[in-house]
């Protein structure tokens, strides 16, 4: 990969480049410090899911769920924790207690993914479309229609989890870093991501090399449920409350970001800091629209189609050369 | 009266706050009604878009045979058309918050009030602010009501020097609320009072404040009457100083008087305003429901 | 007179030259033959000479006159039709519909039934006995190949460009494809053809264009090359021991296969490998080996009992194959073997990957095991971050060899192990397989080329209809006896030996 | 094709039965006629959308910012024929001028996505994603917010198109029907069809074959384009309006109904007839889950997400005999 840092790698950053210009030209604030910690820590959640999104999509797979599984997870932490704080108190144990219940549910229903798609068969567009359907009424269900909010005094506890830090770099922030440091490492250093890719790019030939097809897949999806409990282990710090309307077109927005950065969508071919540097854009965009009155706010969806279009328009510009 | 009576209710689907508890206030009362009446039966549908709640309607005339239909339009051009249809169809046809395009199709309309929602709220602001506080708003959802009630509180503050630095769409949405309230705070140092046409959005709002460490600095004025917001205004608390009532229980006035035509001999029919109320913390109390899931 | 000709031409790949200043002629009524070792050129002039690739430098002339093709189509549309090394049809679609892709029959709405007899009609004349409806993604690659050439003999060619059409094919089918060729050069097309078959070569060629290192070494007509001397000039050294001696020493039984089934196809077989010994496995397309070997090493469902050394053992996967020291080698390298968009050492150690490193995998580790096999098996690549698929189609089996041979099994099965092989390379391979044999493995050579199976098993299997027709061994191992088993028109011969 | 005909050709015709089954099962008036036309005409708008999306995906494409076209050229429908009204009047040609700007919208509106994707050389999966926004956007910006509606006495004027019929077929069932068999014949029976499978398939053989990949990609988002058109002339006498709510989804359900009914994600190989069956198992969920109070509405999501599922193991089990 080394050798082509200089083509199609340039594409994504430049237009996050080109992006971060256009924010500080247009508002002395966006390169504050306030600012920044805001756009990174908000990234953190969809990042942290679009990691996870770049491992399946690279394996040749596709997870429209993620957005409702957060919402599922969030409902399930918070109900969880409000059963079990008058037993546990607020307090340490408790946090730790909703964090496992996060990172269980999470993981389970990755597994439930995974096992649909990969021993029965079945399209992962399907499955995660009707898996989406299945978590989103749950959360509602047990919401009764409207908001599950943990207990306040809990909240308050548990708002370091986002809002806190170490050195003024937040916990979401430190947490993102660390998971697409390993994400990275995992893709581009061990066998997993190598069989996803190889998985990806012919699912013959990898089946044939002796790799354990089914397996990885239904760890890609594994992988992304757990990522999508650590996020929300980060989400409901913040507001303390899940609801239907929780994590609403995350998928979308993940998606797009693995693609923005350059990951293939047909797979056999991810790229970890790319997914960063895509999740990066569409946080950016938001801010930006946010920072600047640039027109009628009717027009945001407009503006953002049309950075998404030009950021992929430069990126692959440069490296058409390629020929990819 | 010993023939059953189907009444159906089509309303949109829980997708935030308000239509969480206007869901919650539907399904209670068509479960309390049907113990009550035996000879009552209730259909309810609840749809994302219009063109789903379009069908919804279809199917509750087409196999359930209902008599009546209570509609609370997702948005009120495209429901015209087909409840008109239910109208002429000569059933009998109550219509809830949102009006129809056309006037006079509908029996009974059992509504709140967007222009008051938005006018107590500006005349709330107006009353309590000096010339030259400057303010931030966050839209719901683009729409037609969503336009109803910001046009109603520019035009309250119309004339008091308050200036609206900004106003744009958190989509009814904390999530949403809480990210732009932050790109305010980035944004203008100077914020004196948040008028967050809902709940929900008031609550996204103020997190993203406490975390800016700017608390003191504004007060937030919602909307709609969220149990946690009306209990924090009973609890006097600063940064919510009042809230303005749009009632989910509509839909249980709206349902509850259809179901009197079939059990009593009362004539309904008419229109029910259920106005917008500013809650304060001497009146809160009256508002606040510690079982509706709003 | 000369229906097409390069003439100075040069072509480069990034900063490599690949081609250095070519002549070359075709004549009507000619078969050219273009040998050379792998990565010599042969494919790139030919996808020149077919508008699929555009020189750097010098002509490509159409009777007398320069010409340019914006593309392959182009070309085809004058007369210049070409069958690519790899093959060039959609996997999705019916043989029919490959065939008549881009120039389907009927006017608004396709006429299915003009198209399906048409094709019924070349693979009758080609004698080949896929059904038009099949589904390419279905076929084995024999009859892939065999629908590429009907495909090419459907386009009513001028110049027909054939590379290593025979490669995958069995000497039945490359009868009937010498017999298309015949008729066709009767009917003054001119045929430019490669192989690495120097038998054919000679049998077919009436001029031959000797390639080395993308520059011409040697013309010659008819008769004036003998096939050593062919291979001298493709290798620029004597070839001397294309085999290597037999061995004579076996040791104890490694693998022992008892009625062994793998449906629908392949019935009852039986047979028993030795430490040591080299297996050859020959039969017509389609008679079930493939179904046979992959059944052996679980990629197919199969019954039946598998035995290595006396142990009983399930082959459920490939992983628990390779955990019974079990290794497969697939025929269709393109499909099934290699990642074309990866690189040679992602490739190569793909399989193995376990050993290269827990939980990271060593960059120098692999790059090591690169270069050990680039030297092994002499494997020429312009660059070794290159993607796979730009390789020259020799240099892809061999690295799809060194893949198989890295986690160094114990019993190897290899499925048309020399396809698209050079003559020089193929010795090293064969030398490569003994010394394997030597070290106590055990090897099974599926192979459609006779010689090979003659020159270097120690037991041939024969295979007909999914049945094992008939086991060789020793003295027995002779041409005429292989081929009476695989036609089946002898049993007696089966009892003898 | 017809070898098959046994094998997975059955599956999502089994299940479509399954469903009607149930919907027989839990109320009489299931299979009343009027409840019949119902399901049928309303299926008709995502029908023909999905009949488009037959193409485009089995040419190897996609296409996200159908429901935002939908409502975009619902949109400019209804601004032009608000527009020309006062020159026209009510009646036939003020009719005729809406229908002619739907579908010179549609087509343009597709001609753009295909254009970027042909030209540009962007994914399919990114151009149409900033396509969706911009043309939500811009539904919602000429709405001012609100809703754009088409003046009540034309609505009247135009309302049978969607209501009315011959012979007790209602047109939009009519147009739907011939929109399918058009489809079907186009796709198994012209070049156009088995060009999209062939580029689908392997574009390079494609493109060695002399077919005009790039030409035969943009066709098929301008045909899609078109259809979203003539969905939408469908659409606008039914409700009359149009704004940013309007077609909200209809992408996932036209995508979904491609795949339910056969067609490969990954292109390739479509079935029209397959996508037909896709569409109406869609529709009957949601039918059935009004004719009976089965659960809480809460839940309706989540049951549809089991049957969308169920739906496909069903067709996938009969079909994995193929080995596809
Ligand atoms: N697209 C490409 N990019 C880079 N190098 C290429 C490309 N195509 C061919 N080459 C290189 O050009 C050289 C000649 O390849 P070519 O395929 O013509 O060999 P060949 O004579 O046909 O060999 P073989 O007998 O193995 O088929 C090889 O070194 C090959 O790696
Ligand atoms: N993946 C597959 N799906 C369906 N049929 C297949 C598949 N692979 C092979 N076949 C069919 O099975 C038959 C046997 O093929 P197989 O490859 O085992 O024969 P073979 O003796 O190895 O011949 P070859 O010399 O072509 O390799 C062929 O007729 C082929 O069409
Ligand atoms: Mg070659
Ligand atoms: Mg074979």
């Amino acid at each position: 990969m080394r050798d082509r840092l200089t083509l199609s790698t340039l594409g994504p950053l430049a237009a996050l480049f080109a992006l971060i210009l256009l924010g500080a030209g247009l508002n002395e604030n966006f390169l504050s410090a306030a600012n920044v910690t805001n756009v990174l820590a908000r990234s953190a959640f969809i990042g942290m899911i679009a990691v996870g999104m770049t491992f399946v999509i690279t394996s040749g797979g596709l997870d429209l769920s993620v957005g409702s599984m957060a919402a599922f997870v969030a409902g399930m932490m918070i109900l969880a924790m409000n059963a079990l704080q008058p037993s546990l108190g607020v307090g340490l144990p408790l946090a730790l207690a909703g964090i496992g219940v996060a990172i269980l549910v999470g993981l389970l229903a990755g597994l439930a993914n995974g096992l649909l798609i990969t021993r029965a068969g079945i399209e992962p567009f399907i499955v995660t479309l009707g898996t989406m359907g299945i978590f989103r009424s749950l959360v509602t269900w047990i919401a009764d229609g409207g908001t599950l909010s943990l207990d306040f005094s809990m909240r308050e506890f548990i708002g370091p989890i986002y809002y806190g830090g170490i050195l003024g770099v937040s916990w979401p922030i430190i947490a993102f870093a660390v998971v697409v440091v390993i994400g990275e490492v995992v893709m581009r250093h061990t066998r997993f991501g190598r069989y996803c890719e190889a998985i990806g790019s012919n699912d013959k030939v990898a089946r044939y090399s002796a790799v354990k097809v089914e397996r990885i897949q239904l760890l890609t999806y594994v992988a992304l449920g757990l990522l999508v409990g650590f996020a929300t282990v980060l989400y409901v710090p913040r507001l303390g409350s899940a609801s239907g309307s929780t994590g609403l077109l995350w998928e979308l927005e993940a998606i797009a970001a693995v693609i923005i950065g350059g990951t293939a969508l047909k797979g056999g071919f991810g790229r970890v800091w790319g997914t960063v540097v895509g999740v990066l854009i569409l946080s950016l965009i938001g801010n930006i629209l946010n920072l600047a009155n640039l027109v009628s706010p009717y027009l945001n969806g407009a503006i953002q189609g049309v950075i998404i279009v030009l950021a992929v328009v430069l990126q692959r510009r440069k490296s058409s050369a390629e020929g990819r | 009266q010993d023939k059953t009576h189907v009444i159906g209710v089509s309303i949109p689907s829980a997708t935030h706050g308000f239509m969480g508890g206007l869901n919650w206030h539907a399904q209670d009362t068509i479960a309390r009604l049907e113990a009550t009446y035996p000879q009552l039966d209730f259909v309810l549908a609840t749809a994302g878009e219009p063109t789903k709640q379009v069908a919804d309607i279809e199917d509750m005339v087409a196999t359930r045979n209902i008599d009546a239909l209570v509609v609370l339009p997702f948005e009120s051009e495209p429901l015209t058309g087909p409840v008109k249809a239910v109208k002429d169809a000569g059933k009998f046809v109550t219509v809830v918050d949102r009006g129809l395009s056309v006037p006079g199709i509908e029996d009974l309309y059992v509504a709140g009030d967007n222009e008051a929602f938005g006018r107590v709220a500006g005349e709330y602001f107006k009353a309590n602010l000096p010339s030259g506080a400057k303010i931030v708003v966050l839209r719901g959802i683009p729409t037609t009501l969503d336009n109803e009630r910001v046009d109603a509180f520019e035009k309250a503050i119309d004339g008091s020097g308050i200036e609206v630095l900004d106003k744009q769409h958190g989509d009814w949405n904390r999530d949403k609320a809480f990210t732009v309230m932050q790109d305010y705070l980035s944004k203008y140092p100077k914020i004196d009072a948040v008028w967050a046409a809902d709940d929900d959005m008031a609550i996204g709002a103020m997190a993203a404040i406490e975390q800016a460490g700017r608390k003191d600095e504004m007060w937030i004025v919602g909307g709609a009457g969220m149990k946690e917001i009306i209990k924090r205004i009973m609890d006097g608390d600063p940064q919510l100083p009042v809230n303005v009532t749009y009632p989910p229980a509509q839909i249980s006035t709206a349902i509850e008087l259809t179901a009197l035509k079939y059990v009593s001999a009362a004539p309904v029919t008419g229109r029910f305003i259920i106005g917008s109320t500013l809650v304060t913390p001497e009146n809160a109390a009256q508002f606040y429901f510690p079982d509706s899931p709003f | 007179m000369t229906t097409l000709a390069l003439a100075g031409v040069y072509r480069s790949f990034g900063p490599i030259e690949v081609l250095h200043g070519i002549d070359l002629e075709l004549h009507p009524a000619e078969v050219h033959a273009l040998i050379g070792e792998n990565g010599a050129g042969k494919s790139t002039i030919m996808k020149i000479l077919g508008g699929y690739l555009a020189p750097s430098a010098g002509q490509v002339l159409l009777d007398g006159r320069p010409v340019t093709y914006a593309s392959g189509p182009e070309a085809e549309a004058q007369g210049v039709v070409v069958i690519h090394q790899e093959f060039n049809l959609a996997p999705d679609l019916t043989v029919a519909q490959n065939i008549w892709l881009g120039r389907e029959m009927g006017g608004l709405f396709l006429d299915h039934r003009a198209m399906r007899e048409a094709t019924q009609g070349l693979l009758d004349q080609l004698e080949c006995k896929v059904r038009p409806d099949a589904r390419i993604r279905d076929l084995a690659v024999s009859d892939r190949q065999m629908v590429e050439i009907a495909k090419a003999l459907s386009r009513n060619a001028r110049v027909l460009i054939m590379d290593e059409p025979s490669a995958v094919l069995t000497h039945r089918e490359v009868e009937v494809l010498f017999r298309q060729i015949d008729r066709l050069r009767s009917q003054g097309v001119a045929i430019l053809y490669t192989s690495h078959r120097l038998d054919e070569v000679s049998h077919l060629a009436d001029r031959i264009t000797v390639l080395r290192d993308g520059a011409v070494v040697r013309r010659a007509g008819r008769g004036e090359l003998t096939e050593d001397g062919m291979a001298t000039a493709m290798v620029g050294r004597d070839l001397k021991d294309i085999f290597p001696p037999r061995r004579t020493s076996f040791g104890p039984v490694a693998l022992e296969v008892r009625d062994f089934h793998v449906p629908p196809l392949v019935h009852g077989v039986s047979f028993t490998l030795r430490r040591g010994e080299v297996l050859g496995i020959s039969g017509l397309v389609g008679s079930g080996r493939t179904e046979l070997a992959e059944g052996l090493v679980g990629l197919r469902p199969h019954h039946g009992q598998i035995l290595r050394g006396s142990a009983p053992a399930q082959v459920r996967s490939l992983p628990e194959a390779a955990a019974h020291g079990i290794a497969y080698l697939t025929e269709d390298r393109k499909e099934r073997g290699l990642l074309l968009t990866k690189t040679l050492r992602e490739n190569l150690t793909l399989s193995t990957l376990a050993d290269f490193g827990a939980p990271i995998i060593s960059r120098k580790l692999e790059d090591a095991a690169l270069t050990r096999a680039i030297s092994d098996f002499d494997i020429r690549a312009p660059s070794r971050e290159m993607a796979v698929g730009n390789l020259s189609g020799g240099n892809q089996q061999k690295l799809l060899l060194a893949k198989t041979m890295l986690p160094e099994p114990e019993v190897i099965i290899i499925d048309e192990p020399t396809r698209g092989i050079d003559i020089g390379t193929k010795s090293q391979i064969y030398h490569f397989i003994d010394r394997l044999a030597r070290e106590g493995r055990s090897v099974i050579v599926i192979s459609s080329d006779m010689p090979e199976v003659l020159g270097l098993s120690d037991r041939v299997l024969v295979m007909r209809q999914g049945r094992v027709a008939g086991e060789l061994a020793g003295e027995a191992i002779r041409e005429t006896a292989v081929v009476r088993l695989v036609m089946g028109t002898s049993e007696e011969i089966s009892q003898n030996a």
